[in-house]
C-alpha cells in the first residue's frame, strides 16, 4: 500500500506552439502530502496542473492516480476520480449568490456518491450541506456573507469559496493554484489554518505558490520548475538552498 | 442634487429571499404574475370583437415561446442561439409529417413532434456542444439555412411548395388556450427550473464552464440537456404554428423566426425570461400596428431594437422591476 | 482549363466581397453584420449620383459613393458600437439590425424592382485558355489582386497599418504602448467599409443593383471568414479560393443548385473538424485555460 | 407589468377602432388584395387592381340585385417575396385583410407559390372567393382544386401556370426550329419547384421533337456566375438558351450571354427583364431576348380591342406601361368579378362561385372563362378562344409582341452576332 503513491508523474511533455512549456516532468505524491510546486512566472506551473487535470492534452507522459492510468481523461472524469482543483484566475459563478455557488460541486456525480449530499431527495437539504460547508471554511454562518451574489464578495472570500467548492466533492487530493496571491497578510493567515485542517482530514494537497514563506510553513515537499524542467524536489530547505533554485529566482522574489 | 433608490420595506436586498407578514406584502409579490396570467387568459376574450388581433395572440405567444428559449440559452446556459428558425422549422416539419403523411390526430402530431423534434435538433447540435465561444452562434445560424437548401436541392417533404393540408385546431378558443397556456406553463415552469439544482449547474456552465468542469460534471452533458430544452419549446412553437396555418415548408427555417425573439429578448431585457416574453408581447402587435408602412417598418423596428441595445440594454422588464421595488428621490449631497 | 480560370474569378470575388469583413474583425474585433448593407449603399449611392445628375462623370460618382459609404461605416462604429464595444453578442445583434435598417430602408425609399445597375468599365469579352472572359471579370481579378498587395504593404510599412496590426494581436498591449484603439477602430471600420463599397462596384456592373444582393454578400462573407478562420487575412484568400473552386467544380461535375448546400456543409465540416478555420488561432490560446 | 398591461389594451382599443370607418347608404364590397408591394409582382398587380376598379367605380359601381355598390381595394403587404421572411407573415396579412379590413373577396396573391397553396386551406376556412393573379406559376395551385373540389372551390387562378406555358415554348421554338434550323437547346433554371419543374419537362418535351437538350443546369438563388454553364452551353454548339428564373441575378446571366457573344438566342421566363427599364439596366445588352410575360397586355400589344385601352389606361394613371407579369390579369380578374357578381345578384360566396364558373367575357388578354373543375382560366392560341399569353422579344429596346402568332406584331429577330 504505501509503495503505491496516490498521484505519480512521468515524463509530461508540453510544446504550445514551438515553445516547450513542460520538458518531461516527473514526481511522486504520497497520500497525505502537502506538496508545493515553485517556480519564477512562466515556468509551467499552471500548465503542469492543467495537464494533470486533463484541462490540457499532454504530448506525452502519463499520470496515474491510485495506480490507474488517467492520462488524456476528460477533466470531469478526474474530476470525479477525487482529484479537485482551484483557478488561478478566479472565477466563481457571478450570478449566484456565494452559498448556491456549491450547489453546483454538490450536484455532481461525486458528491452523490461520496455523501457530501446525504439523500432525502429534497430541494432544500444541498442548500443545507451547502451552507455548512461554507461555515467549515470561514464563511459566518448567520451574517449576510454567504448569501450574497458572489460577484460582489471580496477577494479572501472568492478564494475561500474556490476551496470550498473543491471541499464540496469530497475529493482525496487538491490542486491549489496560487491560493495565496492577491491576499494581504492578514487574509493569509486566516487561510493557514483552513489549509492544516484540510490536510489532518487526510487530504492530499499540491500547492503551487509564490508566497513561499507561507507555502513552507504548511508544505512538507516541495518541487522547483523552470522553464518548464523540474529543477529539484525534496524537503522545502533543501530545495531552497539548492543552486540552481536560487538562481532562477534571484532578484524577482524575496527568499 | 443625486438620485437615490430606496428599496420599498418588503424586500430584503438578498436575491430572493423574502419575510412575508401579511397578506398585502402576498399580494405586492404575486401580483405582477397574477397581472400577466390573468391579462393572458383574459386576451381571447378582450378581442373578441377583433378577430384579427386573435390571431395575433396566437403568433405573439410562439415568438413568445421562441424568445423564452434564446434567453433560457443566451443568458442562463452562455450558448448564443441565432437560430431560432431551426428549431420551428424541424417542429413543423416534424408534425406536418406525423399529421399528413401518417395520419395522427392533432393532440398527437404536436407533442409527438416536440419530442421528435427537440431530439432531432439535440442531435444536429452536439458536434457544437464542447466548443466555447461564437461557434455554437455560426453554426446555429448556418443550420436553418442548410436546412433550407438541402430540401431544396433534394425535393424532400414537398420541396419549396412544403406540405400543406394540415389539420387546424378543432375550435378557435382550444387555439388561443393551447399556446396561451402552454406559454404560462413554459415561463414559469422555466423561470422554476433555472432554480432548480439543475438549473443552477446550467448557469453555472454560463458563467464558467471551466469550474464546472472541474466539479466533476459533464459540460457537454448539462450543455446537451440545456439544448433539449430550449429546442423542445422551441418545436413545440414549429409544431404549432405549422397546424395554425395548416402547413409547412421551407420558410419554417426563415430567418424572422430567428431574429424577432432575440430583438424580444434584448428589448424585454435578457435573463429574466418574463422579459423575453414580454418584449415578443410588445414587439409583435407592434409589428403588425406598422403594417401598413410596409417594409419601413423593419426600419422602425430596428431602429427600436438598436437603441434598446444602446442605451437601454437593461430591457424593459428589468427597468420595471427597478421601478416596482424601489423608489427613487432626489437628495442633497 | 477553363474551369481554372472560372474557379480563379469566382475565387477572388469572394475574397473581395468579404476582405473588408474580415479587416474590421481582425482589427477591432466586430463583426460587422452590417457589411452587405454597406456593400448596396454604396451601390446605391453611386448609381444614384450618376442617374440623378446628368453628366456626373463615373469615376467621380464611384468615388463618392465609396466615400460616403465609409463615413457611414465610420459613423456606425462612433455613435453606436462604441457603447457596446466588446460585448459581442451586442455587437452583432446591433451591426444586424443597423444593416436590416439600411437595406429596408433603401427598399423602402424605392430601391425595388430589377432596373438599378452600374455600367461596367469596358464591355466586351476575351478569350482565355479556351474560357470566354469579359473585361468587367478582368478588372476584377486585377483590381482584387491589387488590393491584395495594396493591403499587405499598408500593414507591413506604414504607421497605422502596423498599429493595425499591433491592436489586431494584442489590444491591450498595443494601447499600453499609446495606440489608440477607439481611433483605429473608427479607421478600420472606414476602411472595412470602403473596402465594401469598392467590391461593389466591381461586382455590380455584372449584375443589377437589389435589396436581396446586400444579405447575399453577408452569407458568404460570414461563410469565407468562418472557413477560414475569423480575422485572418490569409485565410480569407484561401477560403475563398476553396470555396470558389468548390462551387465552380461542383457546378461542373455534380449539379449548380449543390453549390449551395456546398458552401455550407463546408463550413460546418470546418467548425467540428478545426473550429478556429484554417488559419485561427484561436483554439490554441482557448488551450492554456 | 402594469403600464404593459394598459399598451396592450390601448393597442388592442386602436385595432378595433381602425376598421371602423365611415358608414354608407350603400357599402362597398371590399376587395383585399395581399401583396408583396415591394417586389414587381406586387406593385404591377397593386396597380392593375386600382386602375380597374377606378374605372369600374366611375362608371357607378356594381349592380348588385337593385343596388349599386363600389369596389374598395384593401391592399396589405405580405412581404413573401422577401428572402427571410416566413410565409406565416403572409397568411397573417391575409387574416388581417379578411377579419379586419372585411375583404369580401381576394384579389391578387399571396405571389409565392408557397404561400398561396397554404393560403388554400385559410380561404376555405374563411369562405372567401379568391382570384390568383400574380406570381403562383405551380400546377399544384389547380391541381389542389381539382383534388378536393368541395375544399378548395373558393380558389380560381386566372393567369397561366408552367405546364401551359411550356406547350407555348415548344411551339414558338419549333417555329423557330422551321424558320432557321436550330436543334440544340440548353436549359438554365432556378432552383424552386416551379422552375426546376419547367425545365424538366422542356427537356421531355424537346427531346420527344427530336432536339438535342443538354441536361437542364439549376442554379440557386443568389448564384451570380454563369460561366461555366454558358460556355458549355456555348461549347455544345446551343442555339437555344431556355431560362426559367426569378431573380435578380438573372441579369448577370444575359449580360454575361452578350459579353460572350454565344451563338444563341435566349428565351424564358426571367422575371428580371420584363420591365420596360430593363433595356436601361442591363446596359442594353438584353437585346433580342425573348420573355415569357405570362399574359397578354402585360406590354403593349393588340391582343383584343381592349388590350391598348388597358394598355393607355394605364399609362395615363401610373405615368408608365404595364411593366411585367401581373398587371393585365390583375385588372382583368377585378372585371371578372364584377361580372359574377352581378350575374349571381349578391356577393355570396358559393353563388359567386358558380356565377365565376359560367363567367365568359372577352378581355384583355382574351376571351376569359375558368374550368369549371379546375377553376383555372382556359388558355388558347387564340384570343377569341382563351386566355393568350404575351411572348416578347426586346427589339431596338422595346418590347415587340411575337407570340401567339395571331396576335404577333413582330418577327423573331437574331442577335446580331448570330447573323452569318
Amino acid at each position: 500500500m504505501s509503495a503505491e503513491p496516490i498521484l505519480s508523474i512521468k515524463g509530461i511533455t508540453k510544446t504550445f506552439g514551438g515553445l516547450k512549456a513542460l520538458v518531461d516532468v516527473s514526481f511522486d505524491i504520497e497520500k497525505g502530502d502537502v506538496f508545493g510546486i515553485i517556480g519564477p512566472n512562466g515556468s509551467g506551473k499552471t500548465t503542469l496542473i492543467n495537464c494533470i487535470t486533463g484541462f490540457i492534452r499532454t504530448e506525452s507522459g502519463q499520470v496515474r492516480f491510485r495506480g490507474k492510468d488517467i492520462t488524456g481523461w476528460k477533466p470531469h472524469k478526474i474530476a470525479d476520480m477525487g482529484i479537485a482543483r482551484t483557478f488561478q484566475i478566479m472565477r466563481p459563478y457571478y450570478s449566484l449568490p456565494a452559498f448556491k455557488n456549491l450547489i453546483i460541486p454538490l450536484w455532481s456525480p461525486r458528491a452523490r456518491k461520496t455523501g457530501g449530499w446525504r439523500g432525502g431527495g429534497k430541494h432544500g437539504d444541498r442548500d443545507t450541506v451547502a451552507v455548512d460547508i461554507l461555515e467549515e471554511i470561514g464563511f459566518e454562518r448567520d451574517s449576510r456573507v454567504p448569501y450574497k451574489l458572489a460577484s460582489t464578495l471580496p477577494t479572501g472570500y472568492q478564494k475561500r469559496l474556490e476551496l470550498a467548492r473543491c471541499m464540496a466533492l469530497r475529493p482525496d487530493v487538491i490542486f491549489c493554484d496560487e491560493v495565496f496571491s492577491g491576499l494581504s497578510m492578514s487574509e493569509i493567515a486566516g487561510m493557514v489554518p483552513l489549509i492544516e485542517k484540510m490536510k489532518s482530514e487526510g487530504i492530499t494537497l499540491i500547492m503551487v505558490e509564490h508566497r513561499l514563506r507561507e507555502l513552507f510553513k504548511v508544505a512538507n515537499r516541495v518541487m522547483a520548475l523552470n522553464f518548464g524542467e523540474k529543477l529539484t524536489e525534496g524537503e522545502p530547505l533543501d530545495v531552497i538552498e539548492n543552486k540552481q533554485v536560487r538562481e532562477a529566482y534571484l532578484g524577482s522574489e524575496g527568499v | 442634487m443625486r438620485k437615490e433608490r430606496i428599496d420599498r420595506g418588503l424586500k430584503v436586498r438578498t436575491e430572493g429571499i423574502y419575510a412575508i407578514n401579511s397578506a398585502r406584502e402576498i399580494l405586492y409579490l404575486m401580483g405582477p404574475r397574477l397581472l400577466l396570467i390573468a391579462g393572458l387568459l383574459a386576451l381571447p376574450f378582450v378581442f373578441e370583437f377583433a378577430p384579427y388581433w386573435k390571431r395575433v395572440i396566437n403568433i405573439m405567444c410562439a415568438y413568445a415561446l421562441l424568445a423564452i428559449a434564446f434567453d433560457f440559452l443566451a443568458n442562463y446556459v452562455g450558448l448564443v442561439c441565432l437560430g431560432g428558425a431551426f428549431f420551428t422549422g424541424i417542429g413543423g416539419y416534424f408534425a406536418a409529417i406525423y399529421n399528413v403523411n401518417l395520419g395522427l390526430p392533432i393532440y398527437l402530431s404536436i407533442p409527438l413532434a416536440t419530442v421528435s423534434g427537440a431530439l432531432l435538433c439535440t442531435f444536429f447540435l452536439l458536434p457544437c456542444l464542447p466548443l466555447r465561444g461564437v461557434y455554437f452562434a455560426i453554426v446555429t445560424l448556418m443550420y436553418p439555412l442548410l436546412f433550407t437548401r438541402i430540401i431544396e436541392a433534394l425535393d424532400i417533404f414537398g420541396g419549396t411548395n412544403g406540405i400543406t393540408g394540415l389539420d387546424s385546431f378543432p375550435n378557435p378558443y382550444l387555439e388561443h388556450y393551447a399556446i396561451i397556456i402552454i406559454a404560462l406553463v413554459f415561463l414559469f415552469g422555466m423561470r422554476r427550473f433555472v432554480n432548480q439544482d439543475v438549473g443552477l449547474v446550467l448557469r453555472g456552465v454560463k458563467d464558467n464552464d471551466q469550474s464546472v468542469k472541474a466539479s466533476g460534471i459533464n459540460v457537454t452533458r448539462m450543455r446537451i440537456i440545456a439544448v433539449f430544452v430550449a429546442s423542445f419549446i422551441g418545436c413545440f412553437a414549429g409544431a404549432y404554428i405549422a397546424h395554425l396555418y395548416m402547413w409547412a415548408g421551407i420558410s419554417l427555417f426563415a430567418l424572422d423566426f430567428s431574429i424577432i425573439p432575440i430583438a424580444s429578448v434584448v428589448i424585454g431585457g435578457g435573463g429574466t425570461l418574463v422579459g423575453a416574453a414580454i418584449g415578443a408581447f410588445i414587439l409583435v402587435p407592434l409589428s403588425e400596428i406598422l403594417r401598413a408602412f410596409g417594409t419601413f417598418r423593419i426600419v422602425i423596428y430596428c431602429i427600436v431594437l438598436t437603441g434598446f441595445i444602446v442605451f437601454k440594454s437593461e430591457g424593459i422588464m428589468i427597468y420595471l422591476q427597478r421601478k416596482y421595488h424601489q423608489f427613487e428621490r432626489w437628495v442633497k449631497v | 482549363m477553363e474551369l481554372i480560370v472560372y474557379g480563379i474569378i469566382n475565387s477572388i470575388t469572394l475574397s473581395l466581397v468579404s476582405l473588408g469583413f474580415t479587416l474590421v474583425y481582425s482589427i477591432s474585433r466586430v463583426p460587422n453584420f452590417a457589411h452587405g448593407a454597406l456593400y448596396i449603399t454604396s451601390g446605391y449611392l453611386t448609381w444614384t449620383f450618376l442617374d440623378k445628375f446628368a453628366g456626373f462623370p463615373y469615376p467621380l460618382a464611384i468615388l463618392a459613393g465609396i466615400g460616403i459609404t465609409s463615413i457611414v461605416g465610420a459613423m456606425i462604429y462612433q455613435f453606436i458600437l462604441v457603447r457596446i464595444r466588446g460585448m459581442e453578442i451586442s455587437e452583432i445583434i446591433a451591426t444586424y439590425a443597423i444593416g436590416l435598417a439600411i437595406l429596408e430602408g433603401l427598399r423602402w425609399g424605392g430601391l425595388r424592382g430589377m432596373t438599378f445597375t452600374l455600367p461596367a468599365f469596358f464591355t466586351g469579352s476575351v478569350n482565355i485558355l479556351g474560357a470566354s472572359v469579359d473585361y468587367q471579370r478582368l478588372i476584377i481579378v486585377g483590381a482584387g489582386l491589387l488590393t491584395f498587395a495594396l493591403l499587405y504593404l499598408f500593414t507591413r510599412y506604414t504607421k497605422i497599418g502596423l498599429a493595425f496590426r499591433g491592436i489586431a494581436q494584442d489590444e491591450r498591449a498595443a494601447m499600453m504602448l499609446g495606440i489608440n484603439s477607439d481611433m483605429t477602430a473608427v479607421v478600420s471600420l472606414a476602411i472595412g467599409s470602403a473596402l465594401a463599397g469598392f467590391a461593389a462596384i466591381l461586382l455590380l456592373p455584372l449584375g443589377n443593383i437589389v435589396v436581396e444582393t446586400g444579405y447575399n454578400v453577408l452569407i458568404f462573407a460570414i461563410a469565407v471568414c468562418v472557413i477560414g478562420g475569423l480575422g485572418s487575412w490569409g485565410g480569407v484568400i484561401v477560403a475563398s479560393f476553396i470555396i470558389g473552386f468548390a462551387q465552380i467544380l461542383t457546378e461542373a461535375f455534380i449539379s449548380a443548385h449543390y453549390q449551395m448546400v456546398v458552401a455550407l456543409l463546408a463550413i460546418i465540416i470546418t467548425l467540428l473538424v478545426k473550429p478556429s478555420g484554417i488559419f485561427g488561432k484561436q483554439k490554441e490560446l482557448e488551450e492554456r485555460v | 407589468m402594469r403600464k404593459l398591461m394598459l399598451a396592450i389594451i390601448v393597442l388592442g382599443a386602436m385595432g378595433l377602432l381602425l376598421p371602423g370607418l365611415s358608414y354608407t347608404a350603400e357599402p362597398p364590397i371590399v376587395i383585399g388584395a395581399p401583396l408583396s408591394t415591394a417586389f414587381l409582382y406586387g406593385w404591377d398587380a397593386e396597380r392593375g387592381i386600382k386602375l380597374a376598379a377606378d374605372e369600374i367605380n366611375a362608371a357607378g359601381g356594381v349592380k348588385v340585385g337593385a343596388v349599386k355598390r363600389p369596389f374598395k381595394i384593401e391592399v396589405i403587404d405580405t412581404r413573401d417575396l422577401e428572402p427571410g421572411v416566413p410565409v406565416s407573415e403572409a397568411l397573417l396579412g391575409l387574416e388581417k385583410l379578411i377579419l379586419e379590413k372585411k375583404a369580401d373577396f381576394i384579389i391578387g396573391g399571396p405571389v409565392r407559390s408557397e404561400a398561396a397553396l397554404a393560403a388554400m386551406d385559410l380561404l376555405n376556412r374563411y369562405k372567401k372567393v379568391s382570384i390568383i393573379t400574380t406570381g403562383v406559376l405551380t400546377p399544384a395551385y389547380h391541381k389542389k382544386v381539382e383534388g378536393n373540389y368541395s375544399k378548395y372551390k373558393y380558389c380560381f387562378r386566372n393567369t397561366s401556370h408552367v405546364g401551359v406555358m411550356m406547350g407555348e415554348f415548344v411551339t414558338l421554338l419549333e417555329d423557330m426550329r422551321k424558320n432557321y434550323g436550330f436543334k440544340t437547346a440548353a436549359i438554365l433554371v432556378q432552383d424552386v419547384e416551379h422552375a426546376r419543374k419547367g425545365g424538366e419537362a422542356m427537356q421531355k418535351a424537346l427531346t420527344d421533337k427530336g432536339w438535342t437538350v443538354i441536361a437542364p443546369k439549376i442554379y440557386p438563388t443568389g448564384t451570380t456566375d454563369y460561366s461555366v454553364g454558358l460556355s458549355d452551353a456555348g461549347k455544345r454548339g446551343a442555339q437555344i438558351l431556355f431560362l426559367w428564373m426569378d431573380m435578380p441575378e438573372s441579369t448577370i446571366l444575359l449580360k454575361q450571354w452578350a459579353d460572350m457573344k454565344l451563338k444563341s438566342i435566349p428565351v424564358g421566363f426571367v422575371n428580371a427583364a420584363e420591365q420596360p427599364g430593363f433595356m436601361k439596366a442591363s446596359g442594353g445588352k438584353g437585346e433580342s431576348l425573348i420573355v415569357n410575360l405570362v399574359n397578354g397586355g402585360n406590354a403593349p400589344a393588340k391582343i383584343t380591342p381592349w388590350t391598348m385601352k388597358f394598355v393607355d389606361a394605364y399609362k395615363k394613371k401610373w405615368g408608365l406601361e404595364p411593366e411585367g407579369y401581373g398587371t393585365s390579369s390583375s385588372y382583368m380578374a377585378v372585371y371578372q368579378l364584377k361580372d359574377a357578381i352581378e350575374k349571381a345578384g349578391s356577393t355570396d360566396p358559393d353563388k359567386v362561385i358558380t356565377a365565376l364558373e359560367n363567367g365568359d367575357i372577352m378581355g384583355v388578354y382574351g376571351r376569359m372563362r375558368f374550368d369549371k373543375k379546375t377553376h383555372q382560366v382556359i388558355p388558347s392560341m387564340d384570343p377569341k378562344e382563351g386566355a393568350v399569353t404575351g411572348i416578347i422579344q426586346w427589339q431596338k429596346g422595346k418590347r415587340v409582341q411575337i407570340f401567339p402568332p395571331k396576335t404577333a406584331e413582330g418577327k423573331v429577330v437574331l442577335p446580331p452576332w448570330m447573323k452569318k
